[in-house]
């Protein structure tokens, strides 16, 4: 169980006391006015205790937390959305959801990356987890926003493409490296929103793009922390230690120049005002629509193979100096 | 860079194996193996032809007609992360060059082979399982970016673990790096040709391995997207044992040919040959346009 | 052609209608409906949604807007194989003439569905189960090279038991015509769509129907390449009934979507307007360059 | 059975008698040249009369004639040819092989359906019908051609797609439909030899090209004669009768416009010299490459367009002419 959860249990309580002590003094009309602001202080107080500073791997699990916004949230709060459906081949796979949006002024084609908001529904999305089914289903929408001539926007949230069997033998590999290419040639603007947790190559068979927005919780990591602790030091209860090495919070990936924004969230978590945090985001994600709109195709071009070119760090031993980043 | 300057380097390499033991047991068949024996049948058991993996110095030589023009052999690795943990990353990288004679995990490069004048990158797994940080793709980058300005196809050896955990998400974004450079020699009309030896995994087989127009594997490499073991604890049960061989992936469709190491020369000499032929019919049309 | 004229032709094949039973039998549940308003429900059983297959005449009808610009009408078959087995192939089609009030099994022309303009080919299985010849084919290619000339989208509703044996080969080769124009209307970046309904098989699934950029389906249509029949002769046992239906090739990934007839008009306009916006970014972009 | 093979019991009877005689004159030095002779003018007049003139069905059967040369056969005959093999995601469906080749001075592409020689490896290639999977390798190995830029060469060979299950599953539909596009617009010459039965859209996934060629004795139809008969009567033994409605001859297609040429075969069918057959279709093959590389790829590609804008046979009401072809 999320770890989080746990620890809002005492916000949960106090919540339902205030609402408690809201509706005894509207129903009888005393007044306790009082009461009230002092469990909302007392509230506000805790709250910032709680969740003022949190750690890396704190933040993994915020991004992974049950009620944290997921990308139908998103995408249920543009204006209009017409989803398509599969690869054309095979399966229509549910972690991968995508369509048709119309966002104010904006017509896009939207993608986005489901896991689940209950257990039933992590079971039929499969935790989020695409299979190459999902990876082709999504270049397929990419390349068809392309045909259209619309821009596109991906939202992120997977720990990480599906390990199962079955991937394996339908060519996980061919099918992520094969959504980079198209994601990287897109002849169309493209956003690219971290929400939740971006999980390796996973993540990154969606997020190539011209913009890349992250959530203040969401992390974005070249493994999960629970991989990449069993990988180093075969042991995955350390994932608390990998969280804190392998930078994957917002901020980081705002340092290294991966993200290009990070959109604050409420004291607490998105799921502490998720409509809010739905309209901040997709505000954004119109205005960066509308700076991207100002560029041309070959502007565009040229400035994501500029940015992806640039990333990584390397000494130059005859230079002398560093490298990019 | 002259070839003796540059097996000069190779000797250096030697040295640091001369003080191991001269014999090697196959882990295949169990028979004992006299290293410069094994070294003369390019790393494949004589009983049995298991392949050993191969050092990039070796695989070179064994490819290219003469001298191999290594190219970003100054890109060097640097610890974005300030990593540690048992040891700290430079450390690691320390130790690795020491063991392995290899700065990085890739030899990237121009020669020919058979004639034919390619692009050549070869990663190595004996320098950190051949995982990919920001040089080893930066290194492929610049390759396949010169590859695309003298117009000339590119070939890829992988063998990796995937990224490098030490460098992060920096590592990460070598997959996206590579991806567009694969893109911009697609479309110049280079082919790209990759070899996949074991093993391939990770963020190597889910970007630049898997999208070369012709994909060759080396017999019984392992190749997948997941490791062994994270499958496995998924599913919790033992996979068998061809799961994720080249002759699986092969059956599978996943790629077009598996090759023994000794067939693999004259193998890429032939497809280069197409290439040229390919070329050749381009300059005939832009000649008569 | 003006809307009025051109339902004349609608009325012309009502009044063969007119002498057939008014009250009809659903299939699905066995209610009996009164044809009228069977008609105003868009021929869809008020009890149990069961979706009968659509005249072209009146699926035309319930989309455009007003006037209807009929093209390719002309086109009419001839009889190249000089077919003949219990009837001539002319009589065949004379007698599907007289009961389906269609001359052939497609109409094509331009009109605008929700203010959209469109060029619109819509099969119809009422003659010679709508099955693909030359005129299907020639009548479509001049609708999508026309669509392509105009640069505007084009639609086309399948119905479809494959291509038509009378015409042989000559039937066969109207995959090849129809992909052709296909490929230069996708070549002019005007979005394509179809719409499959009850059935579309064979050559026709085959070729346009599953080669545009968004794919249709009304629900519970029949939809494969190979007849149920065939499939059930080849491996000697009965398929489940939602086999090759709308619904599973939704699950399969086949197609975008299964769409309620009531839905249909809406989802199309949704659809032309996103193909617009596109449009006018394009236009935007070749102002400013 | 193909009921060839016992039409042919009595020509295989004279073959081993004169095969017998010869062997005896040579052994005992017996001068028998005049009996040989006469049985060889009687094989010859035998030939004329069971193979001089074939119906339309018995055509389908030569062209279904278990020993009549594969597409391996011809490619066996190729200066070089390397394998290639997968559609890159589910399977290598040896109902389509392919790969480079080298004929004389051209570097080619070669695809071709391939059914068996024998039983078992009638089996293991479906009886040469592929699956979508076989389409979509036959589909890479087009686009690789153009990557390469190097002509494709195809070779068709199949009662037609596979009928089965799993292929609708996989969406044979979307396969050949797929196939076609690529075919249509591929950016390289093309070249298609119809070598034994052309079954429908299963072999006009792989013969839409540049020029198509067709051996004497193969056929090239919208349906099998047993499938058109079902379809239209209800009755599939009534093939016969539908391969002569068909028009599915070589001779027929060249009448049509939609076979360029016809090969001769040797009397009897190419069974009887494959060697030679081989050798015939592959020095024309390489002819009409040289022919090919003449144009200039905008000439090919408006020539594959008129070509086939021009298949069909109405009538103009208004125009009051015929239709073209
Ligand atoms: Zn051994
Ligand atoms: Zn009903």
């Amino acid at each position: 169980m999320n770890p989080l959860l746990e620890r809002e249990k005492g916000l949960l309580e106090l919540e339902r006391r205030i609402e408690d002590l809201r509706s005894a003094s509207e129903g009888k009309r005393i007044d306790m006015s009082a009461e009230i602001a002092s469990l909302e202080s007392k509230y506000r107080q805790l709250l910032a205790e709680l969740f003022g500073s949190l750690t890396p791997w704190e933040k993994v699990h915020m991004a992974r937390h049950p009620r944290r916004p997921t990308a139908l949230d998103y995408i249920a709060g543009f204006d209009a959305f017409d989803e398509l459906h599969g690869d054309r081949m095979f399966r229509d796979d549910p972690a991968i959801v995508g369509g048709f949006a119309r966002l104010g002024g904006h017509s896009i084609v939207a993608i986005g990356q489901q896991r689940g908001r209950d257990m039933k529904e992590n079971l039929a999305r499969n935790f989020g987890m695409s299979t190459p089914e999902g990876y082709r289903k999504g270049e397929r929408l990419a390349q068809l926003a392309e045909r259209f001539n619309l821009p596109l926007v991906t939202f992120v949230d997977t720990k990480g493409a599906d390990p199962g069997i079955l991937s394996e033998e339908h060519a996980q590999s061919e099918a992520i490296a094969s959504s980079l290419e198209v994601f990287a040639g897109l002849k169309v603007p493209t956003l690219c929103v971290v929400i939740g947790e971006g999980g390796s190559g996973g993540a990154l068979a969606l997020a190539i793009a011209d913009r890349v927005i992250m959530l203040e919780h969401s992390v974005y990591s070249v493994a999960s922390p629970e991989g990449c602790a069993a990988i180093l030091w075969g042991d995955a209860s350390k994932a608390d230690e990998a969280a804190a090495h392998l930078k994957l919070t917002a901020a980081d990936l705002r340092g290294f120049g991966i993200a290009d924004e990070v959109i604050p969230e409420p004291l607490g978590g998105a799921h502490r005002d998720p409509e809010g945090t739905v309209t901040r985001v997709l505000d954004r994600v119109g205005a960066l629509l509308d700076i991207l709109e100002t560029y041309s195709l070959r502007e565009l071009l040229d400035a994501r193979y500029e940015k992806y070119r640039h990333l990584g760090s390397w000494r130059d031993a005859v230079a002398g100096s560093d490298g990019a980043t | 860079m002259p070839m003796a300057d540059w097996l000069r380097g190779g000797r250096n390499r030697d040295k640091v194996r001369d003080d191991a033991a001269q014999w090697v047991k196959c882990p295949s068949c169990g028979e004992v193996l006299y290293r410069p024996d094994l070294s003369a049948n390019l790393d494949v058991c004589a009983r049995c032809s298991h392949h050993f993996r191969m050092r990039a110095h070796d695989r070179i030589l064994s490819l290219v007609d003469g001298d191999f023009e290594e190219i970003a052999r100054d890109i060097l690795p640097a610890d974005p992360l300030a990593w540690t943990d048992k040891k700290s990353y430079p450390q690691k990288l320390a130790d690795d060059a020491e063991k392995s004679g290899m700065d990085e995990a890739v030899l990237c490069g121009f020669g020919s082979i058979g004639g034919y004048d390619v692009a050549l990158g070869v990663m190595d797994f004996h320098f950190r399982g051949g995982t990919m940080g920001s040089v080893v793709g930066e290194r492929l980058t610049r390759l396949i970016e010169a590859a695309t300005l003298r117009r000339l196809p590119c070939t890829i050896f992988t063998a990796s673990g995937g990224a490098r955990m030490e460098e992060g998400m920096l590592a990460l974004m070598q997959m996206a790096k590579t991806t567009a450079a694969v893109l911009r020699l697609k479309a110049s009309g280079e082919p790209f040709i990759t070899v996949l030896t074991d093993p391939t995994t990770g963020g190597v087989s889910a970007s630049f391995a898997f999208q070369a127009d012709v994909i060759l594997a080396e017999r019984n490499a392992m190749i997948g997207f997941a490791g062994r073991r994270v499958i496995e604890q998924t599913i919790r049960q033992r996979l068998p044992d061809r799961f994720q061989t080249a002759e699986f992936l092969l059956e599978r469709g996943h790629i077009d040919g598996v090759v023994e190491r000794a067939n693999l020369k004259p193998t890429l000499e032939r497809i280069l040959g197409y290439a040229r032929a390919g070329r050749e019919r381009r300059k005939r049309a832009e000649l008569s346009a």
